[in-house]
């Protein structure tokens, strides 16, 4: 803040007075933008430019492998990328492990929200034991749910081997593949949702429930009418967040399955990750990303669209 | 029904039992990883694994210390050096994010430019590009101003990935407020400089702190960056432990389980502390009355 | 390692941005950055360079190491030489990067340097040809090709690493249990042939055998094992099937060329062919043999997560009874630590497939890391960095390396009198090493390996056979290989 | 049907907030719990409709004990201070909310939000929510969903507090006809005395936890039970002025002596006698009762104008001669200047007096 005027006044409609550059620049009239100015700035540099350099990338042939001057191709990149079955596998692949993690993530934050709306003795120790996972590096997570999946070592194989006769293989599956993975990105992320919905629970007046305890509500009716709408606009952030996020999801799917078995796990991140750092097509893992970025856009809109077309109706 | 029954919202002890009864069993991974930073190898895999065991504190040491393969003698691991960088820079960048993207929030919410929500969404999409194909550009970029290996490129870095974060939300905290007070006290003559720090930032201090936390949380264990782009004496502790995931051995699970442990406990001091505003900033601005 | 020291790194950055490119000429202070992956054979080499070595030509050298997590090493190195970073003098590499990395122009092409040094000449003679061939050559050419030119270094060949750890897959076993009276006798009951116990067994175990090991020792908990009662279950034997990296690629090369398939061939390329090679009757014969053992093997065989480390892990932990598995992973083996076996552990050479005449084929797909140098380097650094190549390869360094926990490379090294006996598994490292051949080197080759794994996986996960899993491997590297011109 | 409260007792730790209260609201009678804020009205409110639980006592709902069930249990209708409304509902829905509970077809439901709409007025608004009503509109809509089905009992907690003045006394007049076509116990917690005094058939007044004084809206204000409920009844407040009895004659003529040496002669309830000459009394009397002579008399203090306050049809004058205050309502009519010295008459019969326990002290009627 110290590039702002010092002087006594300094309503935002009175005229500035000092003059040159310095009081151009300190203009109220140009206060907006200045205070903008930084922020900008950063991101400019750090994620802005490189994004329209690799946007710029996306148009050519550059492979990071190969000392062959880039040749500007125009869109053959996205052609190739959009009619390659590969990527669309991937894309369901993504699509049912964002979905499923995602609504897991919602339903289980959601129970693990209610545990905790209520006042209890120590409240804030016991809700640290459930906020711990996210805390944790995907790494880590990776690591240590394999090893609770291992068949031999594992602590969840050894209990399901102890209550089942057939040896627990889990990821020797497709679905079971998938379960491991969603199972521990919906358990890592899952505090995540919590917290927004908790703040939405938190927030509900307590005399609204006793109104409807007093009005006879029946516990569903309650939740339908009261709970629901003031945690509704934080549930959409959570499924905004959390599905940009989960989009991206690299690290656990690299860790636990490495995309397997065959390419059933194999989001379209890890097929990313593949495309620009293990087969070396930079332009056309640009022009993949991009389509990625584009879907995510779309999605992003979508659930503004939802949350405008609600605040509209309130008003 | 004579069942004696709650005050609606309050529990007691009893709830307290049931609520720790789930508590546990979703920390019970977490509580694994903390139990196998205290195992050796051979019980961190034993079957059936263990729960009761002899602890050792070997993996605590060797997280600081490893042996010289041709002398045997003990050499420091530069462990510690990481911790400060971990700590240094993720406290750091969040910090500035949020000092940076307050003052943008402020602006966007203030002094609303045109296009006002087009550069709001700019500033999102930002956090939804695919990490890996602003790579190689950063890298060549960080290379050409030798910010590589720095402390301030990784800073920059990830001050750079949080405020999108930072403007979504601390925006949305200004916009709960009430801008009337602020020209009352523009009338009674105060500062620009006083209504900001006076007024505005006095009344989302909870906010803050909630964006400052989560910041923190998604910051702390950035690994790909991190990876890439910190030197031998700015690396952080997320890419120092990727050590104990295999060479000679597999998955070294109690070294892995001790560095993950000790890594845990700064943030989770941060959280457990600032707790009380986590609940209160989130709902700052997103729940309207 | 130095003291850290944050105000340094600060300024550091800038010096060493500025430092780099253009070394100067007459000083004699060399730092030579070298890009390794962070596990003992490589800080071995750090620890013995900073002990013992002295430039010859008066040099002050340090041997600045950048010890990278081994899972994260090929991101590191990549992203440092495709964005042009130059940070490294010297990199450890796998054998499979040279092609993608040679054709990026980073690796340095050594052949003339090799040619007009004597001592270098001599070090790549004494070299054993089969890590010449996987370790140095690219465009790739064979051991046999090699031998064919009669001379070292060959006419028309392009040289670029030197071994930094030689590795080979070899089997680890239970002794214990192996040679248990009471096994042993109870084997050879059922099949009629011996349990093998002694190096000299091992030599004479084929996958016929292999199979029956694997069937003979699964046990349920509660079986006994070598005269104990088994609380948990066990299994014989087990191998790499794993979906990562080239965790089932390394065991199924062996098995296609044993049975006398073949891989694509790219140093008969472009005239090799995918299709019809890959997918040959004799190759989907030996990956339908490589797949039948796998139900002996421990239930995470199941999943296709079975790579080079859980089987060393199930066999540290007592759970299986022989493995194949890198050299490199055999020193936590004997780690009372790490292992549950440290003490009941021997080692002994692969099986292979067994011939007409009796013998044993042993064909291997090599292991281990070359190290190279850098284009970007000055002369008096290249030629300091020779020096350290030089240093490395001399064989009292050579036979230090082996002592503790390396590898050599070096004919004249493994065939010094003590050289058996410094490690369990040298005799049979010595003997494999000979067998060794190499997968693609080509800078597609992680793309044509990863679509190779993927389907592998299928098949080892029990989706799709092993016809089906080679049709799809030759189909798209045939495709693949045809459009980027290696195949006509 | 009827309300009765029983030794009903409630603390919060260490704090009792409502200490051992006996009460009984009978069939279509409202009761007004008056009392400061921190008096334990609301809590008393909670309690019987079970949004609280009695520490100790019982609350029994036509003669049913319901200490044990929860407020679903209890059917009864509450009001609440911020009115409740259901946000996200339309006031029809707020209206119908109550109604689903007792499984009653579409059609009966419609019948009956139709029914309150009319009553209430609030035709013009039923599709609108909440957040679009203006603060009457939305105490309506409270009522409406209280009225809407049939409770045992009616409860209202600040029912008028929000509201702005006019409005107030509309609503007024409006709860208490629908309250007496209703015809059920009715509990209105209140800290305004007017809303007490208009609305209620009783008032509570209440102190501390405790109940002070248990009577018509007439009887507490004309004959005040003690010294807190005449202070807290009755505005501007009541006179109340220490002073020493002198004497007594037994047929409630008693002398007076106060601070500053001045004495009074006036009369008074008969129990006087039974006091000592020499005790300590509180004499209370209305600024209303009050009046201004321009002579000494027997029963008047001397006293100077302090300050004049014009209220429209009457003028509130404080007095002060040295020692005390005293307020004074006249009508407007009466010249007063500030700074003239007046004497201040009580009349007969108006003053109450109230012993060291600042309990009243009467004689039974």
């Amino acid at each position: 803040m110290a590039v702002l005027p010092t002087e006594k006044h300094t309503s935002p409609a009175t005229p500035h007075t000092r003059g040159g550059f310095g009081g151009w620049l300190l203009d109220p009239k140009r206060r907006g933008a200045l205070l903008v100015t930084p922020a900008i700035a950063i991101l400019f540099v750090m994620n802005i430019f490189p994004l329209m350099w690799s946007f710029g990338l996306s148009f050519f042939n550059y492979k990071a492998s190969s000392q062959r001057v880039p040749r500007f191709q125009g869109l053959e990149n996205y052609q190739d990328v959009l009619t390659d079955d590969k990527v669309w596998e991937r894309f369901q692949t993504t699509a049912i492990i964002v979905g499923s993690s995602v609504i897991l993530q919602l339903i289980v934050g959601f129970l693990l929200a209610l545990l905790f709306a209520k006042a209890f003795p120590m409240r804030r120790i016991v809700l640290m034991l459930v906020l711990t996972p996210m805390m944790l590096s995907f790494v880590s997570v990776g690591v240590f749910f394999k090893l609770f999946y291992e068949p031999t070592f594992g602590v969840v194989s050894y209990v399901l081997n102890k209550i089942s006769s057939e040896p627990f293989v889990m990821l020797g599956s497709p679905e079971g593949a998938i379960a491991g993975i969603v199972i521990a990105d919906a358990w890592m992320w899952s505090p995540f949702v919590m917290l927004l919905v908790l703040a939405g629970l938190v927030s509900v007046p307590k005399y609204l429930y006793e109104a409807a305890e007093i009005d006879r509500a029946s516990k569903w009716r309650t939740f339908r009418t009261i709970t629901f709408p003031y945690i509704k606009s934080l549930l959409l952030l959570a499924v905004l967040f959390r599905t940009i996020e989960t989009f991206k999801l690299f690290d656990i799917v690299y860790i636990i399955t490495e995309g397997g078995p065959g390419s059933s796990t194999e989001t379209i991140a890890v097929y990313l990750y593949r495309t620009a750092f293990q087969f070396f097509k930079t332009s056309q893992s640009s022009a993949l990303a991009y389509i990625v970025l584009f879907i995510v856009i779309v999605l992003t809109n979508l659930y503004l669209y939802a949350v405008n077309r609600r605040a509209a109706e309130v008003d | 029904m004579a069942r004696k029954h709650r005050e609606i919202g309050k529990a007691g002890w009893g709830y307290t039992a049931v609520a720790s009864v789930i508590g546990f069993i979703y920390f019970f991974p977490v509580f694994w990883i903390i139990l196998t930073a205290f195992k050796t190898r051979t019980d961190a895999l034993a079957v059936p694994p263990k729960l009761i065991f002899t602890p050792t504190f070997d993996n605590f040491v060797s997280v600081f210390y490893r042996a010289s393969i041709t002398t045997g003698t003990s050499q420091a691991t530069d462990m510690g050096l990481y911790f400060f960088n971990s700590i240094f820079i993720a406290f750091t960048s969040v910090g500035l994010a949020l000092i940076v993207g307050t003052l943008a929030a402020y602006a966007f919410s203030r002094y609303p430019l045109r296009g006002n929500d087009t550069y709001l969404f700019i500033i999102l999409t930002t956090r939804m590009m695919p990490p890996i194909v602003v790579i190689i550009p950063i890298f060549l970029m960080f290379r050409l101003s030798g910010l590589a290996g720095s402390y301030w490129g990784i800073i920059f870095l990830y001050t750079a990935f949080n405020i999108p974060f930072s403007v979504w939300l601390v925006k949305s905290f200004f916009d709960e407020l009430n801008p009337e007070i602020e020209d009352a006290a523009r009338m009674d003559g105060a500062t620009e400089r006083r209504v900001f720090f006076g007024f505005c930032i006095p009344q989302i201090l909870a906010g803050l702190s909630a964006t400052f936390v989560f910041g923190l949380i998604l910051t702390w264990n950035e690994f790909l960056f991190a990876l890439l782009l910190t030197g031998v004496e700015t690396r952080t502790v997320p890419v120092a432990m990727a050590r104990t995931l295999g060479g000679e051995v597999g998955v070294d699970y109690g070294l892995l389980a001790a560095i993950v442990t000790l890594f845990l406990i700064p943030i989770f001091f941060v959280t457990f502390l600032l707790q009380n505003q986590l609940l209160r900033g989130v709902t700052f601005g997103t729940v309207k009355k | 390692m130095k003291t850290p020291n944050l105000k340094r790194t600060l300024m550091g950055a800038t010096i060493l941005a500025a430092g780099l490119n253009a070394a100067p000429s007459f000083s004699a202070d060399i730092t030579i950055t070298m890009a390794a992956p962070d596990w003992p054979p490589t800080r071995f080499m750090k620890e013995h360079f900073d002990q013992t070595y002295t430039s010859p030509d008066g040099h002050t050298t340090t041997l600045d190491m950048d010890f990278i997590p081994w899972p994260s090493f090929y991101e590191r190195v990549a992203a440092s030489l495709t964005s042009g970073e130059q940070k490294y003098q010297m990199i450890v590499t796998d054998s499979q990067w040279l092609g993608a990395f040679v054709e990026g122009g980073y690796y340095l092409n050594l052949t003339d340097r090799i040619n007009e040094d004597p001592e270098l000449t001599a070090i790549m003679q004494d070299l054993h040809p089969a890590l010449v061939s996987a370790y140095s050559t690219y465009p790739h050419r064979t051991r046999a090709q090699l031998e064919e030119a009669g001379v070292v270094p060959a006419p028309g060949v392009n040289y670029y690493g030197f071994p930094q750890f030689p590795d080979t897959y070899v089997t680890f076993y239970r002794e214990d249990i192996f040679c248990h009276e009471g096994e042993m006798a109870a084997f050879q009951e059922k099949y009629g042939t011996n349990l093998p116990c002694t190096y000299e067994d091992w030599q004479d175990t084929d996958w016929e055998k292999w199979g029956q090991i694997g069937e003979f020792f699964l046990r349920e908990a509660g079986d006994e094992l070598a005269g104990e009662t088994l609380s948990e279950p066990f299994y014989g034997i087990a191998y790499q099937a794993g979906k990562g990296y080239d965790f089932s690629t390394m065991q199924i090369n062996a098995f296609i060329w044993q049975n006398g398939g073949d891989i694509w061939d790219e140093s008969k390329a472009p005239e090799a062919q995918a299709e019809g090679v890959v997918n040959s009757d004799a190759a989907v014969e030996a990956f339908d043999q490589y797949l039948s053992f796998l139900q002996y093997m421990p239930p995470v065989a199941k999943t296709g997560q079975m790579d080079i480390f859980v089987e060393q892990d199930l066999y540290m932990q007592g759970k299986v009874g022989a493995i194949i598995d890198w050299v490199g992973l055999g020193e936590p083996v004997l780690d009372p630590n790490a292992s549950t076996v440290h003490d009941k552990s021997a080692f002994g050479p692969a099986p292979g497939t067994r011939k007409d005449d009796g013998s044993i084929d042993r064909t291997g797909n090599i292991g281990g890391q070359p190290f190279v140098l850098t284009t970007w380097n000055s002369d008096e650094v290249v030629n300091e960095a020779l020096n350290v190549v030089k240093w490395w390869l001399h064989p009292d360094t050579q036979i230090e390396a082996v002592k503790n926990g390396g590898q050599s490379g070096l004919m004249s090294v493994m065939a010094s009198p003590e050289y058996n006996d410094l490690r369990p598994w040298n005799r049979a490292h010595v003997e494999m090493i000979d067998w060794q051949k190499d997968v693609w080197h080509i800078p597609e080759f992680f793309e044509m390996l990863t679509q190779q794994q993927e389907e592998f996986d299928k098949a080892i996960t029990g989706q799709i056979g092993a016809k089906e899993a080679l049709d799809a491997v030759a189909e798209f590297q045939q495709e693949l290989l045809e459009d980027i011109g290696m195949i006509e | 049907m009827t309300i009765e409260l029983k030794k009903l007792t409630k603390r919060f730790g260490t704090l009792t907030a409502v200490d051992a209260i006996d009460l009984n609201v009978g069939d279509g009678e409202v009761l007004c719990l008056l009392g400061p804020s921190g008096c334990g009205k609301t809590t008393t409110l909670r309690m019987v409709a079970g949004l609280e639980f009695a520490t100790e006592g019982d609350v029994l709902l036509a003669g049913k004990r319901v200490n044990d069930l929860a407020p679903r249990d209890r059917n009864v209708a509450m009001s609440f201070q911020f009115y409740a409304l259901y946000p996200s509902l339309t006031v029809a829905e707020n209206l119908a909310y109550p109604l689903y509970a007792e499984k009653l077809s579409a059609a009966e439901i419609s019948k009956r939000v139709a029914q309150v709409s009319k009553t209430l007025q609030l035709d013009g608004i039923l599709k609108r929510t909440p957040g679009q009503l203006a603060e009457g509109e939305k105490q309506r809509v409270a009522v409406g969903r209280s009225i809407i089905r049939d409770p045992k009992c009616f409860l209202f907690d600040e029912p008028l507090s929000r509201l702005d003045v006019q409005l107030r006394e509309e609503m007024r007049g409006e709860i208490k006809e629908v309250l007496q076509d209703l015809s059920r116990p009715t509990v209105i917690v209140t800290h305004d005395q007017l809303e007490a005094l208009t609305m209620a058939d009783r008032i509570a007044v209440m102190r501390d936890g405790r109940i002070e004084q248990v009577d018509t809206p007439h009887n507490v204000f004309q004959r005040p039970s003690n010294l807190f409920v005449a202070g807290f009844i009755g505005t501007p407040q009541m006179n109340l002025v220490p002073a020493t009895l002198k004497g007594s004659d037994g047929a409630g003529i008693a002398e007076f002596a106060f601070d500053g040496g001045q004495a009074l002669k006036i009369q008074v309830d008969p129990a006087v006698s039974q006091l000592s000459p020499g005790a300590k009394v509180t004499l209370g009397i209305r600024p209303r009762n009050l009046e201004i002579c321009q002579d000494p008399v027997e029963d008047s203090l001397s006293t100077k104008i302090d300050m004049v306050e014009p209220m429209g049809a009457e003028t509130l004058a404080h007095m002060n001669d040295g020692y005390r205050d005293l307020r004074v309502v006249t009508d407007w009519r009466v010249p007063l200047a500030e700074g003239d010295h007046v004497h201040l008459r009580f009349p007969p019969g108006v003053t109450h007096i109230f012993t060291e326990d600042e309990q009243v002290l009467r004689s039974a009627t």
